[in-house]
């Protein structure tokens, strides 16, 4: 199912991002996808479930979290897990396209993307 | 060091274009020397070096006003050299460049004329990163929430400690009043237009800021004066306005609150007044249509009180970006301007405002301006009174002082500008009538004696022995004098020449100038900062590591 | 004429303002070849880079050839002449020109005609994002001239504009004329969002029905006689302009009034 | 009982709350007052997780001398024809300036974390100026507040507290004489906070600031991005009415659709209420000294952020000498990473060509661009390893403060070491 995509700040994204970028706390806290309930009972998914989520620039397998955005709208902390979402081209304006981009989303048996899977898509 | 040969004109001295030899070491001007550099100055005009009184340079305000402007910044880019750093140009130039231009026109001193209390740490970090000059920064106070509390309860002892803890915890130089209490009412969107409007909530008039500030300065000993930027700056007939200002100013002592105990301390010590950018306060007329020039009453009432000094806030015909902490007058410029405008308040403090300008000769209103500045300049009789100023970036940017020097110099100069500037002006000023052209030793004084002595830095503005040997070498040429006085042949800082044939040959980092007054802050003043702050105490006076290089100048 | 082509893959960014006619024209080959460019952070001669031969035609025409989506400011500051480009060109190309001609066959990058006073740049091909407009901090954009976009553009075309004429036969990005004071914006594909956005003064004119922002109003349906006099005098460059364009009506919106809301936007109704 | 440290600067983000105590004992923060969640996480654990010198060799990170390290981090710049320096934002002025010093010898780019956060307010700020304030103005003064795409209650936990909602001020005493707004896409922990909240459909904010001008000048517009009439009337009636105003924003408005033009109708439309109130505007900056960041940029070049030396002069173009800009083109050839990890926080189509090129990572602590760096050099944490300036978002500046030593050199040492290497071959 189609739905807006925005990603930002939480207090969890800050304070497992200062326990460290490679602590499992940051790959709970981040690699999850906010979700309406009435958006997860369309997408036949329980919280804890893994969804991917799939946009222009990327694809990434979430955990669901219930609630905390808007119905029709998911919401993903920032991080690495969103940026494989995000769109780079900043249209001459030096800020690349981060928040009210269209995913697609759908349940998934997959496990969620790992860090290393992420480092793997960079190359590095 | 030896420096041969030169005519030398040193005002502070009574050294009227003489030919001498001066000799340098350590840093100084001594007596005489054996060996090191000669410099052979024959044909050429040996001067100290120039003393800016009052210049926007640093801080966040001057730092907006480039942030908001990279549109002026793409017209003067400077590329890095082998000794110099890049950095841009024109209006607001970077700290780098801003310390290369002054040194290449010959100038070794600048103070920064507007520093917000809380933006203090700001503007030395800026200052530190200014090369070739010594430099100080003016505290503002005029809207100060302590200030005008202790002026309303009357209490100059509170004032004094306040003030003088101030000015260390700032590390600052002078005090500083823009627009006084004009700038406390513009934070609700109002302003004042009287010296006996009252500011809201505090119920004291600017009159009260003006002349308890002026006695505190005195009381304190501090070396400068008050330094006033006056009310309804920039409104045509604000002349009045000015000249109360100046005349609210030791001719009478007491005042509002404790008259007496101000008496006795003052122990007859004469109150000073330094009047900022005059020629943003000496409008004649009713309305921008009506606009005329009030320089010869304005310059009647500085012949007559010898406690006012002023500067002149030149206008030059070209690019401005107007910056002052006088944030309702901003507004209005914004209004009348369609610009972009910048404004930003200072909690407790103070505020600013920034927008772009342009002075064009066929504007009557800039026109008018133009000639202000400069007849007010003829008309005072005493040179020792009137510094060259163009309050840079406001009437023009500062490398331009050397235009000012040719018109004031050369009644030739000025005609041929008057030649090209809206026409209907020529009626509003006498400038067009003004015979008076400045020697070379007046110049010297309005460059570097006159404001050196008015700072009270007994070290600038002279070549005597034991001066700093700040020292500029000018090829003097009658038929040029702006091309004379742009590009020195050498500038000498601190004894070490840093300019050479118009190129900067070193980069040198000049120190900062502080007072040390008496003053401590009271229990109930540190109870109300923590009040109303949303910084701690602890954390508010600026640091010594803020100032790596500095010499604090005594209090008389 | 003069030919030039790129000798490698560029990897980083060239910046060559002076490949101009202005520059150019009082020049032999070799000083031509020694003319000073930047690769990244370093200064080479042109020749190093291109190719630089003397062809048949025109002396003030410059032509290019290859892929040279890396190079930017090609004829900054031009005042006559002609380049023409066959391949992708970078940004800034013909920004603040004043005169002369550019042309385009392929795609040209951002900020192309920035700020320009006059001359006429046209691309046929895909042109990026602030087409026409200001840099950052300017008050005013384009200034005269004509842009001519046989092709897609990008956002913020004619930003801050004042005079001159931009006209796209593809699709624009949002915010097209964007705090315009001035001038005339044409789309004869799809203008995209937000066309307009705090303009004060100035025209755009859409064969297409855009969405509105909510602070222009719809004031009229009606023949403007200036529209038949634009787009005839726009023929010569091949646009898409139909007959019924000419004779037809147009929706009036006036905008922004958020803004000084002297702008309007003009929506060809039919005839 | 250890050491403890009173009013320290909390270095992490741009509330820069200076009311921190800090109890050392052997060398190790053991624990903090006043702290916020994540402050406290900082302070805590700051020796976790810290990265070491490393330099890739066969494509594995293998651990070196620091001196081998910074030699390495020159060699590569020095070799780099189009290099970037990106970050800034995590270290104080001095460091800063010496960013900016490397970006000019070395002649490339160098932008802040500005470019993916603020960089459209600064964009916006540079085409009609802003009226902003210092946060003791909004604490003494401002009886209406309006949080507009910004989450303080989760990025700037203590705003409210400190600056924004419940501090007693000198002429407002508390929340009860303060009206608080959330307008955003969604109710978060902020909207908690407020007495009105307005929610607006994505990708709305500049059709819904627009129509607040058109009805501040006196135009009727209808409902507007999801907002009905009645109640932008009522906002824009407050908005007029109120003694004192602040508007502050975040991400919600700089980064959605619309991007600086979102920031340019909020700076115009505050600019237009200053016709008929006093009226002002602060972006809620994040990290700690990112403000500071572009205060050292632009006294130093007179740009903010991304400033280009090729010239060797500054030139500044936000989408052409931007980080992301230079990294999804793919024409930088070389990387330093200072203050900042751009793998945690970019587009991965941006970061990929981070991985391509040598990349060197000034860090103190494991990030995920150290990760696929080329060469990792672990510094002092500032503002708890080491101290200098930073810049609060309202651009007050306040002294960080060093409360335990460092096993390794400041920013500020390791770029002068940089710098020292260059100049000396």
């Amino acid at each position: 199912m189609r739905l807006l995509l925005n990603t930002g700040r939480t207090v969890d994204q800050g304070v497992s991002m200062e326990r460290g970028k490679t602590s499992s706390e940051y790959f709970e806290k981040v690699a999850v996808a906010f979700i309406h309930p009435d958006d997860m009972k369309e997408l036949g998914i329980d919280e804890g479930d893994a969804v991917r989520i799939e946009t222009d620039f990327g694809s990434t397998v979430l955990k669901c979290v219930k609630g905390g955005t808007e119905k029709g709208t998911i919401f993903v902390p920032m991080g690495p897990w969103a940026n494989v979402l995000t769109g780079p081209n900043t249209e001459g304006s030096g800020m690349p396209s981060l928040k009210g981009l269209t995913a697609e989303i759908s349940g998934t048996k997959e496990k969620v993307t790992t860090l290393d899977d992420i480092l793997r898509m960079l190359g590095g | 060091m030896l420096i041969k040969n030169g005519l030398v004109y040193d005002p502070l001295n009574g050294i009227e274009g003489e030919k001498m030899d001066i000799f340098v070491k350590d840093g100084k001007i001594v007596e005489s020397g054996d060996g090191g550099e000669t410099i052979d100055a024959s044909g050429f005009v040996v001067l100290p070096g120039g003393v800016d009184i009052h210049s926007h340079v640093v801080g966040s305000k001057v730092n907006l006003g480039r942030l908001m402007r990279p549109e002026d910044h793409r017209k003067d880019p400077v590329p890095k050299t082998e000794i110099t750093r890049s950095g841009v140009g024109y209006t607001v130039p970077t700290t780098y460049i801003t310390g290369y231009r002054y040194a290449l026109m010959g100038y070794t001193t600048v103070m920064e004329a507007a520093v917000p209390p809380l933006g203090a740490r700001h503007a030395h970090e800026e200052l530190n990163d200014i090369p070739m000059v010594d430099k100080g920064a003016f505290i503002l106070m005029g809207s100060n929430h302590f200030v005008m509390k202790y002026v309303a309860e009357g209490d100059l002892e509170k004032l004094k400690n306040f003030v003088g803890w101030l000015l260390k915890a700032t590390k600052g130089y002078a005090i500083k009043l823009v627009n006084p209490g004009g700038v406390e009412n513009w934070k609700w969107g109002r302003n004042v237009n009287s010296l006996d409007d009252k500011v809201e909530n505090y119920g004291v008039t600017p009159r009260e800021i003006v002349r308890s500030l002026a006695k505190v300065n005195e009381e304190l000993g501090l070396p400068h004066s008050i330094h006033v930027h006056c009310n309804n700056l920039g409104s045509p007939g604000n002349s009045s306005t000015l000249i109360e200002t100046v005349g609210s100013i030791g001719a009478e002592m007491g005042g509002p609150g404790s008259g007496e105990s101000t008496n006795e301390t003052l122990k007859g010590t004469a109150e000073r007044i330094h009047i900022t950018h005059i020629q943003f306060n000496s409008y004649g007329g009713e309305d921008w249509a009506t606009i005329s020039s009030a320089a010869e009453e304005v310059a009647k009432t500085l012949n007559k009180k010898k406690n006012a000094t002023c500067d002149l806030g030149q206008v030059i015909f070209d690019d401005a970006t107007t910056m002052t902490a006088d944030g309702p007058w901003q507004h209005k410029l914004y209004k009348l301007t369609g610009n972009k405008w910048y404004n930003s308040d200072v909690e407790m403090e103070v505020g600013a405002g920034i927008v772009p300008y342009t002075f064009k000769p066929k504007s009557l209103v800039n026109a008018v301006q133009w000639m202000i500045g400069l007849e007010v300049a003829l008309l005072v009789e005493d040179p020792w009174r009137v510094v060259l100023t163009t309050d840079h970036p406001n009437g023009g940017p500062f490398y331009h002082y050397p235009k000012v020097i040719a018109w004031l110099m050369s009644k030739k100069a000025r005609e041929e500008t008057l030649g090209k500037i809206h026409k209907s002006a020529l009626s509003r000023s006498t400038l067009p009538s003004i015979e008076r052209e400045y020697s070379l030793y007046e110049m010297a004084i309005v460059t570097r004696a006159g404001p050196a002595k008015l700072l009270g830095l007994k070290n600038k503005g002279h070549l005597g022995v034991g001066a700093d040997a700040d020292i500029a070498i000018y090829e003097f040429k009658e038929n040029d004098i702006e091309g004379s006085f742009s590009r020195a042949k050498y500038v000498i800082k601190d004894g070490e020449v840093v300019v050479k044939d118009g190129r900067i040959v070193k980069e040198h980092w000049g120190r900062t100038f502080l007072v040390n007054p008496k003053g401590e802050l009271m229990d109930e003043m540190k109870e109300e900062f923590s009040k109303y702050y949303t910084v701690s105490l602890d954390n508010y006076p600026v640091q010594p590591e803020y100032l790596p290089r500095c010499e604090v100048v005594p209090c008389r | 004429m003069i030919i030039l082509r790129p000798k490698v893959r560029f990897k980083v960014p060239i910046e060559a303002e002076c490949i101009s006619p202005d520059v150019f024209s009082d020049k032999s080959m070799d000083e031509i070849r020694k003319l000073e460019i930047l690769y990244g952070n370093k200064r080479k001669p042109l020749g190093e880079l291109f190719e630089i031969e003397e062809g048949q035609g025109d002396g003030e025409t410059i032509k290019m050839e290859g892929d040279m989506s890396r190079v930017k400011h090609v004829g900054a500051q031009m005042s006559k002449g002609r380049i023409e480009i066959e391949g992708d060109i970078g940004m800034h190309l013909g920004r603040e020109m004043s005169g002369g001609e550019i042309l385009v066959r392929g795609n040209a990058g951002d900020w192309l005609g920035a700020e320009m006073k006059g001359g006429l740049i046209t691309v046929h091909g895909r042109v990026g994002n602030l087409a026409g407009a200001g840099y950052r901090g300017s008050k005013v954009g384009m200034k005269g001239g004509t842009i001519i976009v046989n092709g897609d553009a990008g956002r913020e075309v004619g930003e801050l504009m004042r005079r001159g004429v931009i006209a796209v036969t593809g699709s624009l990005g949002e915010f097209t004329g964007a705090l315009m004071t001035g001038g005339t914006i044409v789309c004869f594909g799809k203008l995209g969002g937000r066309a307009g956005a705090g303009m004060e003064r100035g025209t755009i004119l859409s064969f297409d029905r855009p969405s509105f922002l909510p602070t222009f109003k719809r004031s009229c349906v009606y023949r403007p006689t200036f529209v038949p006099l634009l787009l005839n005098s726009l023929r010569k460059y091949g646009l898409p302009i139909k007959r019924e364009y000419l004779e037809g009506s147009y929706e009036r919106y006036d905008g922004d009034i958020a803004s000084l809301g002297r702008g309007e936007i003009l929506v060809w109704v039919g005839s | 009982m250890g050491e403890v440290y009173k009013n320290v600067v909390c270095p992490f983000c741009g509330c820069l709350c200076d009311d921190l105590e800090v109890v050392v004992e052997n060398g190790k923060v053991v624990s903090t007052k006043n702290a916020c969640p994540i402050s406290k996480t900082k302070f805590l654990d700051h020796s976790k997780d810290r990265a070491k010198p490393q330099v890739r060799k066969d494509g594995k990170l293998i651990e070196v001398s620091m001196e081998e390290a910074i030699n390495k981090a020159a060699q590569i710049l020095k070799e780099s024809e189009f290099p970037l320096i990106y970050g800034l934002s995590s270290t104080e002025s001095d460091a800063q300036r010496l960013a900016v010093e490397l970006a000019e010898f070395i002649g490339g780019s160098i932008d802040s974390t500005a470019s993916t956060c603020h960089g459209p307010t600064i964009v916006a700020a540079q085409g009609c100026g802003a009226v902003k304030c210092t946060l003791g103005e909004v604490k003494n003064r401002a009886d209406l507040v309006i949080f507009w795409g910004c989450n303080p209650a989760e990025a700037h936990i203590r705003h409210s507290v400190r600056y924004s909602v419940t501090p007693q001020g000198m002429y407002v005493r508390g929340k009860k004489e303060r009206f608080i707004v959330h307008v955003d896409v969604r109710e978060t922990r902020t909207s908690r906070m407020a007495d009105m909240f307005v929610k607006v459909e994505p990708g709305k904010d500049y059709e819904l600031l627009s129509a607040l001008r058109a009805v501040i000048k006196g135009y009727e517009v209808g409902d507007v991005a999801g907002v009905p009439a009645e109640m932008i009337k009522q906002l824009a009636e407050r908005m007029k009415g109120c003694r004192f105003g602040i508007i502050f924003f975040g991400m919600g408005l700089t980064m959605s659709s619309g991007k600086h033009m979102n920031i340019d109708a909020a700076l115009r439309l505050v600019r237009d209420l200053n016709d008929h109130t006093k009226f002002t505007i602060t972006p809620m900056r994040g990290h700690f000294n990112v403000a500071g960041a572009g205060e050292v940029l632009t006294w130093i070049t007179g740009y903010p952020f991304a400033v280009n030396f090729s010239r060797g002069y500054p030139n500044y173009n936000p989408g052409e000498f931007s980080a992301v800009d230079l990294l999804f083109r793919g024409e930088c050839d070389a990387a330093l990473i200072l203050a900042s990890d751009p793998v945690a926080h970019f587009p991965i189509g941006a970061s990929q060509h981070l991985a391509k090129i040598p990349t060197v990572v000034i860090d103190p602590k494991v990030s995920l661009t150290s990760l696929i760096a080329e060469v990792v050099i672990p510094c002092a944490i500032a503002g708890i390893e080491s101290e200098g300036t930073a810049y609060r978002m309202d651009g007050v500046p306040l002294r960080l403060r060093k409360v335990v030593d460092s096993p390794y050199p400041t920013d500020r040492e390791i770029l002068e070491g940089i710098l020292r290497r260059m100049k000396g071959c």
